[in-house]
């Protein structure tokens, strides 16, 4: 039945412009009925999506859904979409956490709930644009435009310093972006075309790569984020609302992941290979730096927002590792980098339900207590033991529990990384122990011992709405953890042509 | 040195000095008398070049119609003249250093020294006309066919600047108090005079 | 019979499901009837795979459950290995687990004091116990029975999840939740070198099946890594570290043994299950599964056997000074897993392996005998605080001297069997450490003796010194206490002579331990086995009982004979008691490095790193310049004509200056 | 030798413009003296004018300058009608004085 | 020579124009106050109807009218259809603004159809008296129109600033001109072109006027640094005479340089190209920089428009029609931005009070939710954020900066576009993040609801599909 229709048009064009239907509707109108209605929108992009799940064809690594139409002749510009293996998975996730983020934001947000509702599922459009987008400047529209609606949920819902978060927020990614434009329009110069795929197979000489791989790596570092331009991050998450703050680390930081895989790496590869050493630096730095940092957070957010730059940085190393994975000679087969480079994607993929598990549990307690300092709490397992059970989950998960889907990635990363070298794969193993201390010692500070005072004491556990929320996905997290191969399986094809690819030189 | 080239050094003397007057002096009426003074060189200069329809306009349209608007302006807002020298002497290094410099670059280029920009053949030796030549005729005659658009707009311009010079300062003064006779034919009753219904109070 | 063996970890998992989901409807009664029957089945159905592979002679069993993931045509499957080695883990986890269950019902009959009033957290607590046990010997029996090392990493953690979730059990305490922390901590330090080892595996063999990867070590064996530039290292001794750093971890080998002690914060049942009898002894049993890669490693197992006399040594030493009565039982379950470690190290497998299993029923028996005192004694655990009570105790005094008398090696025991054949084999290691592990375990042997029954007295003997009002109310506990540990205490004693010829002389383990020809050990040792009652006839005559008889006797003379010794004792070396009783300051030093230092670092990054020096230099630096000149270049912009004239006539001489004359 | 040619009259321009805008420069005290420049600066551009259409035989140039002439008058008619208007609202035409905007 | 020689049927849109503006004129003397609309819409018809008349001009290609004075051809019937619609829309956003001020005078729509009519034939001037001309009468009607609120002191004194500065670089122009006239012997642009390419030993003279005939350029469209007045006329200006300075005279100006640099200057290309690159990155330098420090919004924007007019100039100094028609691209869509965002300026303002703060929008997404999602999309597309057209324009520019091999100035350019976002987002953080101050009610005519709303969303609708603005402009140069 799906199969005449335009798919990803619909699933990127319904939130939109289910999204200005909310914001006509408008905030006279009733709360309830507008929540109702932005639900029943991202429903249906959901199930829009499962469309595209259904019928993708992961033996092949081809575009699939390809919609291509011209837009922009001046320019060579189409409004190209399809999907690969890669992008696939990321739009599900979109999707999957917008129902929950519309969801978590329900009787919340009292203040414009539709501009609210509207700003996100806006966003969900836009970002879905950003991973179906085969043109590159439809990608950078959609990448850019997601901007907007983000500045505004942090500015307007967000906590006590949201503006400075949100401008902080906005002119970092700005800057970066405005420099992989450059890098497009440069690739645009010298192949006639902005579809990305052309530039997948176009000629450059090491000096041309290596400067577009650095302006790309400026757009996509500051989105993933990477140490040392991480730094909004934590400002972003802890002023944003509760839903900014899951499609912040759900979603939003995938993008720039996701830029590396389809822009940095197959574009330039012969840069990537120059310079991966800066990129694991980067990340393994991320990884235990920020673990350390992550360790001595007072505010929660602020910690899972650290925690996200630290498992962030797992999937830049595996997307970076894989140079140095086939030319280590002690790695005799050259095997790992399909490896890594999987393991990379399922961090992604992970890490959205984990840190959007994470930032909705800190969200559940906000809306109690607003606060989210962490010594303000204490025994909160005493007066809301079902959400202790989650959190405690969540928190092993975030730590990397096996069975949980936050152990897929970093296992897989942490081994493919030792074929490079072992000193790769022990600084990311740090984040066993780091990832486990900062986590637990804020468990232990918040949900044990004993009651600390009497606004803890006064806590009601989560009302159904939040327990559908959590269950949800604390099974999405467990059934990932329990069993990736479905996971793995859509991207394979994909990865491993992209790995052919970027194996061979450019130059 | 020809007549010619005689006249051209003295209106040229006399030009230069009337400017550098027109920028020193202290008081604006003296600028103000310098410039018609520096009008006056050129128009002799305009002579030389064979523009004599021109060298008269400029007297008679300059010197007669807009240097006397100048003066007027200069009188009738009655500047303070201690005040005019202030921060001159400062700024005067500076100033005439730019000018010499800007104007050294400038004579390098079109002057008698540095590239030749006026080698151009055509550029060498005027042709001198006939004494029966008209240069008012001349003009006039292209000027009305060839040139027939611009001095169509040239006269929006002026009216522009009449209907601008109008709107700014013609003012009716606010305070000023004048009758308007209409205004009083059509005076009613009700706007004169209001009957009052008042109730009688009540004794205590 | 594969479904059978799924049977066995999913008959606990359904326990755990129902008490841990539905505690709340299905009630206290409910919870420990799903629990137990959960357990019960996987226990039957274990011994009847025990049966099937011991008794029947099946073969080892080795197939897929399913398929977790495929990448770069590397499986990652879930998957069964049966075999001896696997179905003598299973039964006794199981079997003592299903122990622990019934035990639990009486221990934790009153859970609801220890939890404060008002708290949601205690009211279902009773069954959340149960669910967690059961949960862990899900765990556990993931963790022993399977046959790739994704599926063993994942058993592994998944036990140290449940360890941490009963350690803190009692949330409200937060010695307790401080305990808990640790232990998981302290557990990813191992976690950390043992995924650091499976990642050398999958690279060396790019596999994770345990097969497939023993098939290719033998090539491996002359292969170098370089891990410092320069120096090249035995791949397969890197990998063997790496992965006994999990196993110290989990098996709390010195250095990483700080958490075991505290994890007696944890409900008395779960230091008998979980931190005495089964997940402790996971490192034990990881090694020799391991043992077709450690015995191509000389190094790795020097390394082992070195690290583990240290602890058995060490460990038991600090026992010594304990007072606590559970924390006697920790150090002394640290020290025998010291013990066993060193056989390990002695490419004596099968050795440990029979050491476990013995380990499990008295130590288990011990910690549900002090459990039982501390019931008793209303949850008093200061053994200055007890004494004389044999009279009130009896069938815990009894089963405890059991338990005793088989922790210290008295012959016949079970403890003895499998003592003394570490010892033995110990000596006749040819490895570089062997000697020192040879005197290690000896004098083990000593202050094993001493502990024990320094506990031993100063609990059922003696002056009583509990207050009145708990020696009113003393009793015996009821027969869910009692009755295992009658149930264990049977084992205690039988099980070592039992099993003895078979599994540490016989060929038990078959195929499923590996010894290399070159490691004789066992082989020399064996030599002098006639039976097991020349083994117990030898056993009067070898130094080892003499060790234990001048222990006992030690404890006796200055716990009874003497009371006021111990405390002259202390006096006298009272440096030596400092820094026994300061568990030699590693916790302190942990504390320091670790605990403060991190955080101190994290400090430091975060304020200078990321606050100072990124956000504050750069960017709001940046920032800031760039509004700093702004606010500069405004005041160009004056106001004034002359200056804007000015400016033009500047722009105006700068382009020609540069593009005519120039 | 001296000779009158097309340069001489350029460079007479020359300097005379840049006395005008040496003039625009100096002058901080009175917009009329500025106005005043601007007519010197226009009378550079005409003498250019006049001296080309000369040279070249052209009548353009001097076409040329009769509109600039025409234009200069509207010019300083317009120019003196803000004069005024400024000098009403702030009692001065002190160039010093006419910075109440800037930054 | 005959009538039909002139060809003045080219010329009708002006002619009629200048007709009906002298109509306009004529009646207001003669009508009172209160019938004052009346003006207005004479002067809107007027408007219409010659923006009806330049769209039926019997146009072949190009066309020479009044002895090759006048030309008409595809670039100057965009153009004059742009300017014509953008006075029409600042006519509709100035009227209440005017009418609150008490200036709502028919000398007001006079100046502005006289404007028109300068800018028209700026546009379409074909000879450098023509370009002088139509330049005079545009910056006199401005010059007039700024000190129009005649009680407002900073309206004369920006008034005054304009006006001497506009005639310093008229007689930079004048004097540009006499030697560009002088050394190709002709006023005609097309002779021109021809004398410099014949030009060996007079080139140095070519761009020695080419230097000061670009320096009148540049001041009309306000680059550094002939942009003193920019600020200041921008803020001193009744906001009704700010939008209408800041939006058709920059087509004009653009018009003015396609005909000076391109027209007839086309061969001193590498010249006038390396002066542009300066001035360019001055532009965007001075302009986003010291936006930053400005508290008044219309001195905000004005600054602004200094840096978008040297995203204008690198369009232009590339040199190639694709580029030409990118500069125009960005040109039109600047003045449809900058008109949008005056218009909501001027909304803000009613009698007594100007909307000139950027405080003054603090919570207007509380007021009007509407109006301030218009300023959003407006302030982003002038930052160039996606999915507005101020994107594409930029894109549009930088691509062609690339293809000339210049990266390091679309590096600059974008540099200083990141500078730039600061302050534009300054504008939404106060409407959307910070409270009420001025909780009065908007009040403004449909008309100008209507008008404002269709502005700013063409914005984001030429945002979503640019194609068919960015063909027009690369048809015209074709």
């Amino acid at each position: 039945m799906f199969a005449d229709w335009p798919l990803l048009s619909l699933t990127v064009w319904v939130p939109i412009l289910g999204g200005i239907a909310v914001l006509l509707s408008g905030d006279k109108g009733d709360a309830a009925g507008v929540r109702r209605l932005a639900l029943v929108i991202a429903v249906v992009t959901f199930i829009l999506s499962l469309g595209l799940y259904t019928g993708f064809n992961s033996s092949t690594a081809e575009m699939q859904f390809v919609e291509r139409h011209e837009w922009i002749s001046a320019f060579n510009i189409y409004y190209h979409f399809g999907v690969d293996g890669i992008s696939m998975p990321l739009i599900i996730l979109t999707t999957f956490t917008m129902i929950l983020t519309i969801i978590a934001g329900w009787e919340v947000i009292k203040k414009k709930p539709a501009q609210y509702m509207a700003a996100f599922l806006i966003m969900e459009g836009l970002m879905i644009g950003v991973f179906a987008a085969l043109d590159s400047i439809l990608f950078y529209v959609f990448w850019e435009g997601m901007l907007v609606p983000m500045f505004i949920l942090i500015g307007v819902w967000g906590g006590e310093r949201r503006v400075y978060a949100t401008i902080k927020f906005f002119i970092y990614t700005f800057i970066g972006s405005v420099f992989m434009l450059v890098a497009l329009i440069y690739m645009y110069y010298q192949g006639g075309s902005f579809a990305i795929l052309d530039m997948h197979a176009m000629k450059l000489s090491m000096d041309e790569q290596l400067l577009i791989f650095i302006a790309f790596l400026m757009a996509f570092a500051v989105k993933v984020p990477m140490w040392p331009v991480h730094t909004w991050l934590p400002d972003a998450h802890v002023e944003a609302p509760t839903g900014g703050s899951v499609i912040l680390a759900a979603i939003m930081l995938k993008i720039g992941g996701y830029g590396f895989l389809r822009f940095s790496l197959p574009i330039t590869p012969d840069a990537s290979h120059a310079l991966d050493w800066l990129i694991i630096t980067m990340s393994l730095v991320a990884v235990v730096y920020i673990g350390f940092v992550a360790l001595v957070q007072k505010d929660m957010k602020k910690l899972v927002a650290y925690s996200s730059i630290a498992h962030m940085g797992f999937v830049t190393l595996g997307l970076f590792v894989v140079f140095q994975i086939w030319e280590n000679p002690a790695n005799t087969d050259g095997s790992g980098a399909i490896l890594a480079v999987e393991g990379a994607m399922v961090q992604m993929i992970s890490h959205g339900f984990i840190s959007g598990a994470m930032f909705l549990m800190i969200g559940v307690l906000y809306d109690r207590m607003h606060t989210r300092n962490i010594q303000d709490y204490g025994g909160v397992v005493h007066t809301m033991p079902i959400f202790a059970a989650f959190a405690v989950f969540f928190s092993m998960a975030n730590a990397g529990l096996p069975g949980t889907s936050g152990f897929v990635g970093e296992f897989m990363v942490i081994i493919a990384s030792f074929h490079a070298n072992f000193w790769y794969a022990f600084l990311a193993a740090t984040t066993l122990i780091l990832g486990a201390a900062y986590t637990l010692w804020m468990v232990k500070r918040v949900f044990y011992g004993e009651v600390a005072n009497d606004n803890v004491r006064a806590l009601k556990d989560l009302n159904q709405r939040e327990f559908v929320i959590m269950s949800i996905l604390a099974i999405a997290v467990l059934v990932m953890g329990l069993w990736p191969a479905p996971v793995v399986e859509v991207m394979h094809a994909t990865i491993e042509n992209l790995l052919q690819h970027i194996a061979v030189s450019k130059i | 040195m020809t007549f010619i080239d005689f006249n051209f050094y003295l209106f040229a003397t006399l030009l230069i000095v009337a400017a550098l007057g027109v920028i020193t002096a202290r008081n604006p009426v003296h600028s103000a008398l310098s410039l018609v003074l520096a009008f006056f060189a050129c128009s002799a200069l305009w002579i030389l070049l064979e523009a004599e329809f021109l060298a008269i306009v400029l007297v008679l349209v300059y010197v007669g119609a807009v240097m006397v608007l100048f003066l007027f302006v200069v009188m009738m807002l009655d500047i303070n003249i201690e005040q005019m020298r202030k921060g001159f002497v400062r700024y005067l290094p500076i100033g005439a250093l730019i000018a010499l410099i800007l104007a050294a670059q400038m004579i390098w280029v079109v002057g008698p020294v540095g590239p030749d920009v006026l080698a151009d053949d055509s550029l060498q030796q005027a042709v001198r006309h006939d004494a029966d030549y008209s240069n008012t005729k001349e003009l006039g005659r292209i000027l009305y066919t060839q040139y027939v658009l611009p001095f169509e707009i040239a006269s929006v311009i002026l009216l522009v600047a009449i209907v601008a010079a109008i709107s700014l300062t013609l003012r009716r003064r606010p305070k000023t108090k004048y009758q308007t006779p209409g205004k009083q034919i059509k005076v009613k009753r009700n706007d004169r005079l209001r009957i009052v219904k008042m109730d009688a109070e009540a004794k205590e | 019979m594969e479904s059978l063996y799924l049977a066995i970890p999913l008959a606990s998992l359904m326990g755990a499901i129902i008490a841990g989901f539905f505690g709340g409807y299905i009630g206290r009664k409910g919870a420990h009837t799903a629990t137990i029957l959960g357990v019960g089945t996987s226990f039957v159905l274990a011994l009847l795979a025990l049966n099937h592979h011991v008794f029947n002679g099946a073969e080892a069993y080795n197939a897929t459950v399913y398929t977790w993931m495929i990448s770069e045509g590397m499986r990652f499957e879930i998957g069964f290995l049966i075999d001896n080695l696997t179905v003598m883990m299973m039964a006794v986890v199981t079997g003592v687990s299903l122990a622990v269950h019934v035990y639990t019902i009486g221990y934790m009959a009153d859970d609801e004091h220890n939890w404060p009033k008002d708290s949601l957290a205690g009211t279902n607590s009773y069954q959340r116990f149960f669910s967690y046990i059961s949960l862990f010997t899900f765990s556990m029996l993931m963790l022993v029975m399977s046959n790739n090392f994704l599926q063993l990493f994942f058993g592994w953690e998944a036990v140290g999840l449940v360890s941490y979730l009963l350690i803190g059990f009692w949330s409200v305490r937060p010695t307790a939740v401080y305990a808990n922390m640790k232990a998981f901590l302290v557990n990813r330090v191992g976690d950390f070198g043992f995924i650091l080892g499976i990642a050398a595996v999958v690279m060396y063999t790019g596999s994770l099946d345990y097969a497939e990867v023993f098939s290719k070590v033998d090539g491996l064996s002359s292969q170098t890594m370089s891990i410092f530039p320069g120096v090249d290292w035995n791949v397969i001794s890197v990998i063997c570290i790496m992965l006994f750093i999990g196993a110290m971890g989990k098996s709390a080998q010195v250095p990483l043994h700080v958490w075991l002690p505290d994890s007696m914060e944890g409900p008395t049942p779960i230091s008998a299950l979980i931190h005495a009898a089964t997940m402790v002894t996971a490192g034990i049993f990881m090694v020799t599964r391991m043992s077709p890669m450690f015995e191509y490693s000389d190094a790795a197992l020097s390394f082992v056997m070195v690290i583990g006399a240290i602890t058995a040594f060490s460990m038991g030493l600090i026992g010594v000074v304990q007072n606590d009565i559970k924390r006697v039982v920790a150090y002394s379950t640290l020290s025998q897993l010291g013990y066993m470690t060193v056989a390990l190290g002695a490419s004596a497998y099968s050795v440990a392996i029979f050491h476990l299993m013995t380990h499990a029923f008295f130590k288990a028996l011990l910690f549900l005998a002090a459990g039982s005192v501390i019931i008793a004694m209303h949850h008093e655990q200061d053994m200055r605080k007890m004494g004389g009570l044999k009279k009130y105790l009896p069938i815990t005094y009894w089963t405890s001297l059991v338990g005793s008398l088989a922790l210290i090696g008295f012959p016949g025991t079970s403890g003895f069997f499998s003592k003394d054949s570490i010892i033995e084999v110990v000596h006749h290691s040819n490895l570089a450490g062997h000697e020192i592990a040879y005197y290690a375990v000896l004098g083990g042997v000593f202050i094993t003796a001493f502990y024990s029954f320094r506990m031993f007295f100063m609990v059922f003997h003696g002056e009583e010194r509990m207050d009145q009002h708990t020696k009113d109310h003393l009793h015996e506990t009821p027969w869910v206490v009692t009755g295992p540990l009658i149930a264990l205490a049977i084992p205690s004693v039988i099980i070592g002579g039992l099993t003895v010829r078979n599994m540490v002389f016989g060929d038990y383990f078959g195929d499923a331990i590996f010894v290399s020809a070159s490691h004789t050990a066992l082989a020399e040792f064996s030599q002098g086995f006639h039976g097991v009652w020349a083994f117990v006839e030898h056993g009067f005559t070898g130094p080892a009982l003499y060790f234990a008889a001048a222990g006992v006797i030690t404890a006796w003379w200055m716990y009874i004979k003497q009371p006021g010794s111990a405390d002259f004792f202390v006096k006298k070396f009272s440096w030596l008691h400092k820094l026994l009783d300061n568990k030699y300051y590693i916790d302190d030093f942990n504390a320091w490095a670790f605990g403060g230092g991190s955080r101190g670092l994290g400090d430091r990054l975060w304020k200078v790193g990321d606050m100072m020096v990124i956000d504050g230099f750069f960017v709001n630096g940046s920032a800031k310049v760039v509004y700093w000149f702004s606010g500069i270049a405004r005041k160009v912009q004056t106001g004034l004509l002359y200056h804007y004239a000015f400016a033009m006539i500047i722009g105006v001489l700068a382009l020609l200056t540069m593009f005519v004359i120039l | 030798m001296l000779t009158v040619s097309l340069s001489s009259y350029l460079t007479l321009a020359a300097i005379l413009f840049a006395i005008s805008i040496a003039g625009i420069f100096l002058n901080r005290k009175n917009v009329i003296v500025l106005l005043m420049c601007v007519e010197l600066m226009l009378l550079a551009a005409n003498i250019n004018f006049i001296a080309f259409s000369h040279y070249l035989n052209d009548t353009a140039g001097q076409i040329f300058v009769f509109f600039i002439l025409t234009v200069a008058a509207a010019e300083a008619a317009i120019g003196l009608a803000i004069l005024v208007v400024l000098f009403r609202n702030r009692r001065s035409i002190d160039v010093d004085q006419l910075n109440e905007m800037k930054g | 020579m005959t009538l039909e020689a002139l060809n003045y049927v080219t010329a009708w849109p002006e002619i009629f124009l200048l007709a009906m503006a002298c109509l306009v004129l004529v009646v207001d003397v003669f009508i009172s106050d209160a019938k004052r609309d009346f003006s207005y819409f004479l002067s809107q018809l007027t408007l219409i109807g010659t923006f009806v008349l330049v769209m039926t001009v019997p146009v072949d290609g190009r066309e020479i009218a009044f002895n090759g004075m006048f030309v008409q051809d595809s670039l100057s019937i965009v153009l004059k259809l742009f300017i014509l619609a953008l006075s029409f829309v600042t006519f509709v956003y100035s009227r209440e603004y005017l009418k609150d001020r008490n200036i709502f005078k028919g000398e007001y729509y006079v100046l502005g159809l006289f404007a028109v009519l300068g800018m028209m034939l700026m546009v379409s001037a074909n000879n450098l008296l023509m370009i002088y001309l139509g330049l005079e009468l545009l910056s006199l009607c401005l010059y007039a129109m700024v000190a129009f609120n005649r009680d407002n002191g900073n309206a004369s004194e920006a008034a005054m600033k304009y006006f001497v500065l506009g005639a310093i670089a008229s007689g930079m122009l004048l004097y540009g001109m006499s030697i560009l006239y002088g050394l190709s012997g002709s006023l005609m642009l097309s002779d021109i072109a021809v004398a410099i390419t014949q030009a060996d030993d007079s080139r140095i003279g070519m761009v020695f006027a080419l230097v000061f005939i670009l320096v009148a350029l540049a001041f009309k469209l306000g680059a550094v640094p002939f942009h003193m007045w920019v600020p200041d006329v921008y803020q001193g200006s009744p906001t009704a005479v700010t939008v209408f300075i800041g939006t058709a005279p920059k087509l004009a100006g653009f018009a003015m340089i396609m005909r000076l640099l391109v027209e007839a200057m086309g061969e001193l290309h590498t010249d006038w190209q390396q002066m542009l690159i300066i001035l360019s990155i001055l532009s965007m330098a001075t302009g986003n920089i010291i936006a930053i420090a400005q508290t008044n919004i219309k001195r905000m924007l004005a600054y602004s428009t200094i840096s978008h007019v040297g995203f204008i100039l690198l369009g232009i100094l590339v040199g190639t029609n694709e580029a030409y028609a990118s500069a125009m691209f960005y040109t039109i869509t600047y003045a449809l931005m900058s008109l949008g965002a005056f218009g909501i300026i001027m909304l803000l303002a009613r009698k007594g009070f100007e909307a000139e703060n950027i405080d003054d929008f603090k919570g207007l997404n509380q007021r009007s939710p509407w109006f301030a999602f218009l300023m959003m999309v407006l302030m982003l597309s002038m930052a160039g954020v996606p999915p507005t057209v101020g994107f594409w324009a930029k894109l549009a520019v930088l691509n062609m900066v690339v293809q000339i091999d210049m990266v390091w100035l679309a590096l600059v350019a974008v540099f200083f576009s990141i500078i730039g976002v600061f302050y534009y987002l300054r504008v939404i953080k106060v409407m959307y993040f910070d409270d009420v101050v001025d909780d009065q009610p908007l009040s403004c005519g449909r008309d100008i609801q209507i008008t404002l709303s269709t502005n700013a969303l063409l914005v984001l609708a030429l945002g979503l599909y640019p194609a068919g603005l960015m063909s027009l402009c690369i048809s015209v140069f074709a």
